[in-house]
């Protein structure tokens, strides 16, 4: 009953395009985002921060990202984790020979640096696709990763390579760093992801939105109906890349805070991150945050299931079941809802719209 | 039954002694004729005879192997289909080609892209020009929606939607680029008589109210009889006939190749 | 200009110096090329027929010889335990039909992918949960009958090294490619089984059993998955990290085509050739281990010329 | 007409849902008799391919459901069988929108459609000759992979793969769709033909009305999932609603689509 | 740390390197239920362990920290680099010692900069000296190594590349030509191209900085490819049986460093399979009793219990993870002190200090003869005149990154 559209009619187009075209998914929407504001400010423990709510907005923002690209214009890529560890280290460096320059204005610039690579990357995309782009973006995964080993200037002479997070200040405060309190961290990262989110949303609902959904549809109609392919693709590569930049920066600078170039192999970059957007919902934003949440959280849960449950098993057989229960539950979702998390939520509230009546 | 009330004008689109072949299939040899202004030319002919081949050819996914294409005055050998699309060709497919994961009304806006011009960074902020550009093309993808008669799908998934409605969607799709030559692969294969009658009241009056030019293949010769201005006929990729309907429904080649016995 | 020279001159120079150690580079790299086209044959047999990209290949592969060597390693002979590893891939097979492949017929490849990474996941659990992920195993080569010395072959005053472990790799695949190729063209199950890949709603309306055709070609490829883990373990020794191999897999594939059982096999030994010169001769000019991204380099030129790579069906494209 | 023996196939108050979520068979019960053909009648989005999918248990690969009723062929409820169960039982089922193997040559399709036949190879190539007969462009181009080939020439693959099962029972989908005037009177002809020889019975979902009341012995019409009329054909053709929403005749003369009046009130049969 | 001692400890019996994982795993455990048993703890008090299982996966040790910090965690012990250095800034935040023994960065030795790591008893630029410093001795002076050729495969991570600075510096001091060959985690079980290189280059001695999977296959290709095993050596995590078994007798002669011995024969030894496997000793070699990584457990958790002891004396009860840096800042492994440990022989003495955290302890050459591991050289000193100002100034690189200032308590 609460969750009814009776009685809400749109008199113009531009309340029919709003972003929450329903009053209850709008209210719902705000007290949600007051909730994430409010709660881990107040509440927030090292482990609520460390182990929920960087990586999911970190991986989050990064799967967003690949969402456009895979999700929305079609073109599968592995590459993420090269894309993280370019927009990373570009942060690195560009804050190192900087010091002062504004952290925010430093992720744009990380985010041009990897959407520059992107560009590069989605040249091929032209005449190659499907799983044949998805293997050649791999070309990009290692290629990255082989850089990131090989420069030293790149880690600033590290004899490790690795990069770290040095302590920052935004309008006063220290967000940055070993010592920043991790609710100013983490109230930074909302706020991008949220300012960058809204672009996402405002984007994919757009023109250059319906250009990469054709192409990923149906890649010649598009072609014959007057969408150019080579633009169209780039620019999805070019502003995935962009946010998979400006992601792989937080999560280093804000989660991980001192990394060696392992961080960004691809089985714990790029494939996860893959996950999350075909768990999540392929072309859905929210879709992509669910994911993240999902990948992230599900272990956390289940380690904490056992003890909870006081049953009591060596740690390693804690980590076997979880990997059996985590493919079992990617299976199982997609037996369920091949499209993802997002449209199970889709589906719940469609089931709300009409309740008490099945269908 | 040739309309008094609409001006047929000039060719507006020649194809001059086209020829294409796959490896030793042979689509089309040596086809010439033309579609002239604010005219529907219905193109037919028997299976396999090249008649999608040759609006592929037209708008540019084909490259003739001889032969050009005048279009507006301008010859091409060849030109990239998005810019055919651009000089004001749209068309439909035989075997739908609509953008499955996307709505209906998102598939029609899509169709107005070309007409678009706002750059990314203001599509993001969205505030101001290009929720304007937005709000304005969906009025006009609306009055499409209205014209169509598709409003109450307006939001589902195109996907999910019966053949026929998909076909009609198409067209939508189609008309939204505001063609001056509309391109339509068989627009009625899987529609009954009262959906095959919506649909030539639909392209019937995006001719006489837009003025627009359609080129469209038909196998249903009741259609192709009534709505059409000219007649073109295919058989193994040779022309065989052209001109008004009665006199292609007379000619005795195309009795033999195509129609068979006449039911009419 | 250093760098210019030792990335153009020098190599040629090398060659010519020294064409017998230029030779001994070429055997190795097709040597290396036959040990990934083995790789790559597990995941080409899923695809071609079932259009299913099958990312749990690599965890398939080292279950199947672990299985082996766990049996082995118990005390029972060789050859119950090759046996009782077969026996399982199979039952793995109709496990996985039932389980992942009969509910999501007719979707997308991306979702069927999908599917694979979770069973891949599980795979990896169930694997180290029953034979133990942390012990180490090791292929009992003797028993195998599998040589693991070097055989020197002198020429010109120097000579050539191979090893027979890669000869025996050769051979295998050799064999499972022949066989597996005339099977695809040549008869009826072969023909099905690419309809299966082309449509499986079409092909369930012609009355292909979808679910044997699957139970099927797993089989085969857990088969498959056996012999290669078997030539990986025996090079090194046997844990979950020789998943990691499926990544060489992976180029090769793309590269010989996804639907050509042929295709691998050239795919591999192009991927291996050119691997093993561009390090030998450039690698340390670039920064050595190039390895890494050059066999992706290279697949991707080859597919700028040739999307669907070098055997691959034409992707169709029409409207 | 063939129609003789009991029924060969009973639907029974078959409901199917989409997705859980979307009802599109509300009910649907008819009967096709041993070597009959049957029609089934109705606009677009009716039901009629979701009713033949869920006879051949295609529906589960498009995430539908038969949540009640029953459907039994020869006295046996068959919704639970696999379609290949059902197609070695000698119902097959030619789907809308052709679905060629699009990687497989024309020949190489048709082969696929004997899959289930154990009669011998010699058997096969006689009936692809046969198919050959029928259908001679496709002679021509048995070489050409299907996916190449022109969207009648698909079509024609399609049913030819169909009939080289030999099967006693085809539920045909749309079998005219873009089929030039002269091949749609072949294979009215084919089926009628293959009906009368050989005692194939046809369940027929067809938008070409005309066609198909002239050939079928009984009609449905579907409306919105529920059917809303049923009769012999030839009464059918008689009845003034279905003369003037589905033949496209106003007083017994066929008008032009030219003069297709504006804003006319389709008919509907449910309120 | 209500009512014991309170230590985490993150294992990776899975993923990919979980057989070396586990043997650690074991030791540690073996070690903590032997005092638990024998001593009723340390002091008087109970020591509690738990295992988080984190896979080798950085992400998933982080949650077991956080975990497990709550409940008073005394050190941080992770046998992982990437997560060792994920570790290393929230250490002086969290207030938690972390102890990478013999691994991890080789900068932290300088406690000045890093109060709150340490890699005791010696860390990986000590050992590469040492290596040096061991091979100039075999060819017969140090003098000997000019001209003379030494090759390095590593495996492609912070870990692998640590020690290539180190053997440059030397090589440019001793006159000895160096080159080395990254192994990719993706290649850890093929190698041929880098070893088809390193036979042709054909070095006097070849290093191996190696984890997992790459070492068995790093010493079957030697074999394979001809190269000598008797100047084939190996780092401290290349010197189990899990390395040499693999290649079986072709393995024979290959060395690798280590700073404690091989082997099962010291009182301690004897005391766990007396106490935490009952004698039976069939059950402790199900638990890899003697094997090298074993044994390498049992040494750190020796370690970590003197740390503690160190603390308790001097804090009393219920100490803070503050007293335990303390408590391992202050660790003077005498030759006493490793008697009263049942553990001579085992090791050798170093002291840590509070500007040297890495106790500057020696190296030990271990050889495999085919079936076990057997020493086969004295301690070998590392060069600390020229390590030390070089660890300085990674350290003082390092602390750059964050900003730290160096601690002025320490003399
Ligand atoms: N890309 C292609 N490659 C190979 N052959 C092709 C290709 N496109 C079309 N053909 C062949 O060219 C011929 C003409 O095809 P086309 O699709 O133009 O026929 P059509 O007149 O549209 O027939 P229909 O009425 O059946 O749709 C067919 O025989 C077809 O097999
Ligand atoms: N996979 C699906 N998911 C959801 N809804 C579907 C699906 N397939 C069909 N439908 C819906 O079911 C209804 C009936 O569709 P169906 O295809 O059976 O109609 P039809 O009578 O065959 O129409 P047509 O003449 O256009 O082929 C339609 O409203 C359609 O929107
Ligand atoms: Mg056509
Ligand atoms: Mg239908």
């Amino acid at each position: 009953m609460i969750y009814r559209e009776t009685g809400q009619y749109k008199a113009t187009y531009g309340a029919d395009q709003q972003l929450f075209p329903i009053v209850q998914d709008r209210y719902f929407f705000f007290a949600f985002m007051a909730f994430l504001v409010i709660y881990p400010v107040f509440f927030g423990s090292d482990y609520l921060f460390q182990v929920v709510l960087y990586p999911v907005l970190g991986l989050g923002l990064c799967a967003l990202g690949l969402n456009i690209l895979t999700g929305y214009c079609g073109q599968i890529s592995l590459g993420t984790g090269g894309f993280m560890a370019i927009g990373a280290y570009s942060f690195f460096k560009i804050t190192t020979i900087f010091p002062d320059l504004n952290i925010l204005i430093i992720f744009i610039f990380a985010g041009l640096i990897s959407a520059l690579f992107g560009i590069l990357i989605g040249l091929p995309s032209l005449r190659i696709k499907g799983f044949y782009l998805a293997v050649t973006t791999l070309a990009a995964q290692f290629f990255v990763e082989w850089c990131i080993n090989r420069s030293d200037w790149l880690s600033n002479y590290s004899p490790s390579h690795t990069i770290g997070a040095p302590p920052r200040e935004l309008f006063g405060f220290l967000v940055m760093g070993p010592e920043a309190p991790g609710s100013a961290k983490y109230l930074v990262m909302l706020f991008i992801v949220a300012v960058m989110t809204l672009f996402a949303r405002n984007l994919v609902r757009g023109r250059i939105g319906r250009s990469w959904m054709a192409i990923r549809d149906m890649d010649i109609a598009a072609e014959l109906i007057g969408i150019r392919p080579l633009f169209t693709k780039l620019s999805a590569f070019a502003i995935g890349s962009f946010y998979i930049g400006v992601g792989g920066a937080m999560h280093v600078m804000f989660n991980l805070e001192n990394v060696d170039p392992e961080a960004f192999e691809i089985f714990s970059t790029s494939f996860p991150i893959l996950f999350m957007i075909m768990i999540g919902g392929l072309g859905s934003i929210l879709g992509a945050y669910m994911g993240a949440a999902f990948i992230v959280l599900l272990p956390v849960l289940l380690r904490n299931a056992f003890p909870f449950l006081g049953i009591d098993i060596a740690s390693h057989v804690i980590q076997h079941i979880e990997f059996m229960l985590f493919g079992g539950l990617i299976v199982f979702f997609l037996i369920v809802e091949p499209a993802g998390l997002a449209r199970l939520w889709q589906i719940l509230k469609e089931k709300l719209r009409q309740w008490p009546f099945p269908y | 039954m040739v309309t008094d009330h609409k001006q047929i004008g000039e060719a507006l689109l020649q194809v001059n002694n086209v020829s294409l072949s796959f490896g030793a299939v042979q689509a089309l040899s040596d086809v010439s004729f033309e579609v002239r202004e604010h005219e529907i030319l219905a193109i037919i002919g028997p299976n396999g005879a090249g008649k999608s081949s040759m609006l592929n050819v037209i708008n540019g996914f084909y490259t003739a192997n001889e032969g050009s294409i005048v279009y507006k005055g301008i010859s091409r050998a060849k030109m990239e289909p998005a810019d055919v699309a651009r000089n004001g060709v749209s068309r439909t497919f035989q075997n739908i080609a609509l953008f499955r994961g996307m709505t209906t009304l998102d598939n029609i806006m899509t169709g107005r892209n070309t007409k678009m011009h706002r750059n990314f960074i203001w599509q993001a902020i969205y505030i101001g020009p290009a929720r304007n550009e937005e709000l304005e093309h969906r009025r006009k993808a609306e009055e499409i929606i209205d014209f169509l008669e598709i409003q109450a799908i307006r939001k589902t998934p195109v996907g999910r939607l019966p053949y026929g409605l998909q076909k009609r969607v198409e067209l939508g799709r189609a008309l939204a680029a505001e063609p001056e030559l509309l391109l339509l692969d068989e627009p009625m294969a899987g529609m009954n008589t009262e959906e095959k009658e919506d649909m030539c009241r639909f392209i019937l009056d995006v001719n006489e109210e837009f003025g627009t030019t359609i080129a469209l293949i038909e196998h249903d010769m009741g259609v192709v009889m009534d709505i059409s201005d000219r007649v073109v006929v295919l058989d193994y990729g040779r022309k065989i006939a052209d001109g008004s309907p009665d006199e292609v429904r007379g000619n005795q080649s195309v009795i033999d190749a195509y129609l068979g016995v006449s039911r009419e | 200009m250093d760098f210019l020279y030792s990335v153009t001159a020098d190599p040629v120079l090398q060659i010519v110096e020294d064409p017998v150690f230029f030779l001994q580079i070429i055997l190795e790299g097709l040597m290396a090329g036959v040990m990934y086209s083995l790789v790559a044959l597990g995941f080409c047999l899923i695809y071609k027929a079932s259009g299913v990209f099958n990312f749990a290949q690599g965890v398939m592969m080292v279950l199947a010889v672990m299985c082996m060597v766990t049996v082995y390693d118990a005390g029972f002979g060789i050859l119950l335990a090759l046996l009782v590893a077969m026996v399982f891939m199979v039952g793995l097979s109709f496990a996985i039909e039932r389980v992942v492949l009969r509910p999501m017929v007719n979707q997308p490849q991306i979702i069927l992918f999908m599917a694979t990474i979770g069973l891949a996941f599980f795979l990896e659990g169930f694997g180290e949960f029953i034979f133990g992920g942390s012990s180490q195993k090791i292929v009992p080569t003797e028993a195998l009958h599998i040589g693991r010395d070097a055989l020197l072959i002198p020429m010109f005053g120097s000579e050539i090294r191979l090893q027979q472990l890669d000869l025996t790799a050769g051979v295998c695949a050799a064999l499972l490619v022949a066989t597996l190729a005339l099977f695809f063209q040549k008869t009826t199950v072969g023909r099905a089984l690419r309809a299966v890949a082309d449509d499986h709603q079409a092909a369930l309306s012609v009355g292909i059993p979808l679910r044997s055709m699957w139970v099927i070609v797993w089989s085969v490829a857990g088969l498959v998955a056996l012999v290669t883990g078997i030539m990986w373990g025996a090079s090194s020794s046997v844990d979950f990290s020789l998943v990691l191999i499926a990544m060489k897999a992976f180029p090769v594939l793309i590269l010989g085509g996804f639907t050509s059982v042929p295709g691998v096999i050239v795919g591999g030994l192009i991927i291996g050739v050119g691997e093993k010169v561009a390090e030998l001769y450039w690698g340390d000019a670039l920064g050595g281990s190039i390895e890494e991204w050059f066999a992706y380099v290279l697949a991707l030129v080859f597919l700028m010329f040739r999307p669907q790579g070098l055997f691959g069906e034409k992707i169709i494209e029409r409207v | 007409m063939a129609a003789n023996g009991g029924a060969l196939l009973k639907v029974k108050n078959v409901e199917v849902i989409y997705d859980h979520v979307i009802l599109v068979l509300k009910g649907v019960s008819f009967d096709v008799p041993e070597g009959g053909i049957v029609a089934l009648l109705g606009a677009n989005g009716a039901g009629k391919t979701t009713t033949l999918k869920a006879i051949s248990n295609l529906l589960r690969s498009e995430r539908g459901d038969v949540t009640k009723g029953s459907i039994e062929y020869l006295g046996e409820r068959v919704d639970q069988l696999s379609s290949n169960d059902l197609v070695k039982k000698g119902v097959i089922q030619v789907m809308e929108g052709r679905h060629c193997f699009e990687h497989l040559t024309v020949e190489e399709n048709l082969l696929t459609g004997a899959y289930t036949r154990r009669d011998g190879r010699a058997e096969i190539y006689k009936d692809l000759e046969l198919v050959y007969d029928y259908f001679p462009l496709l002679k021509d181009r048995r070489r050409s992979q299907a996916g190449y080939t022109s969207g009648g020439e698909q079509q024609m693959t399609a049913l030819g793969r169909a009939l080289m099962a030999r099967p006693k029972m085809i539920l045909l989908d749309e079998p005219s769709l873009g089929l030039a005037p002269q091949l749609v009177e072949e294979i009215f002809d084919i089926v009628r033909r293959l009906n009368e020889d050989e005692g194939v019975t046809f369940l027929l979902a067809e938008q070409n009305t005309n066609m198909a009341l002239k050939y079928a012995d009984y009609g449905y019409i579907l409306e919105n999932g529920r059917i809303v009329m049923d009769g012999e054909a030839a009464t059918l053709r008689e009845n003034e609603d279905v003369k003037e929403f589905y033949l496209g005749l106003s007083s017994g003369k066929r008008k032009s689509y030219r003069d297709v009046k504006h804003y006319r009130r389709r008919k509907r049969w449910l309120a | 740390a209500e009512d014991g001692l309170y230590i985490p400890m993150f294992t990776y019996r899975t993923g990919p390197f979980a057989p070396g994982g586990s043997k650690i795993a074991n030791g540690l455990t073996a070690y903590f239920e032997m005092i638990s048993k024998r001593d009723g703890g340390i002091e008087g008090q109970k020591i509690i362990w738990e295992e988080c299982e984190f896979g080798y996966k950085t992400d998933r040790g982080v949650e077991c920290y956080e975990r497990l910090k709550g409940k008073g965690s005394l050190i941080s012990n992770p046998f992982s680099t990437g997560l060792t250095y994920k570790l290393i800034p929230k250490a002086p935040v969290d207030k938690i010692p972390i102890l990478s023994m013999g691994y991890g960065m080789s900068g932290a030795a300088d406690g000045r900069w890093f109060p709150w790591v340490f890699n005791f008893p010696t860390s990986y630029w000590s050992q590469a000296s040492a290596f040096i410093r061991y091979v100039g001795t075999e060819m017969g002076g140090m003098d000997n190594l000019k001209g003379k050729k030494i090759g390095l495969i590593f495996l492609e991570s912070g870990y692998g590349r640590e020690p290539i600075k180190l053997f440059e510096t030397l090589g440019e001091r001793f006159g000895y030509e160096f080159k080395h060959w990254a192994i990719p985690a993706k290649q850890m079980a093929d190698q041929r191209s880098q070893w088809r290189k390193i036979v042709r280059w054909n070095p006097d001695y070849m290093f191996m900085w190696g984890w997992g999977v790459m070492n068995p296959t790093a010493v079957s290709r030697a074999g394979e490819f001809g190269y000598p095993m008797d100047r084939f050596i190996g780092v401290w995590w290349s010197g189990d049986e899990l390395d040499t078994k693999p290649a079986g007798i072709k393995a024979k002669g290959y060395r690798a460093g280590t700073f404690h011995a091989p082997g099962a024969f010291a009182e301690v030894h004897k005391d766990i399979l007396k106490f935490t496997y009952d004698n039976d000793m069939a059950l402790a070699k199900e638990h890899n009793y003697g094997d090298v990584l074993w044994s390498r457990g049992v040494f750190n958790a020796m370690l970590i219990a003197e740390g503690l002891r160190n603390a308790i004396l001097e804090f009393g009860s219920n100490i803070t993870g503050e007293e335990m840096r303390w408590g391992l800042e202050h660790i003077d492994m005498t030759d006493e002190r490793l008697e009263e440990l049942g553990a001579t022989g085992f090791g050798r003495p170093f002291k840590v200090t509070c500007s040297d955290h890495e106790g500057n302890g020696p190296v030990l050459f271990q050889e495999w003869d085919g079936e076990k591991w057997v020493i086969v050289s004295d301690w070998v000193e590392p060069m600390r005149e020229i390590v030390r100002p070089m660890l300085e100034e990674a350290a003082a690189t390092e602390a750059a990154k964050w900003n730290y200032t160096m601690r002025d308590d320490c003399t």
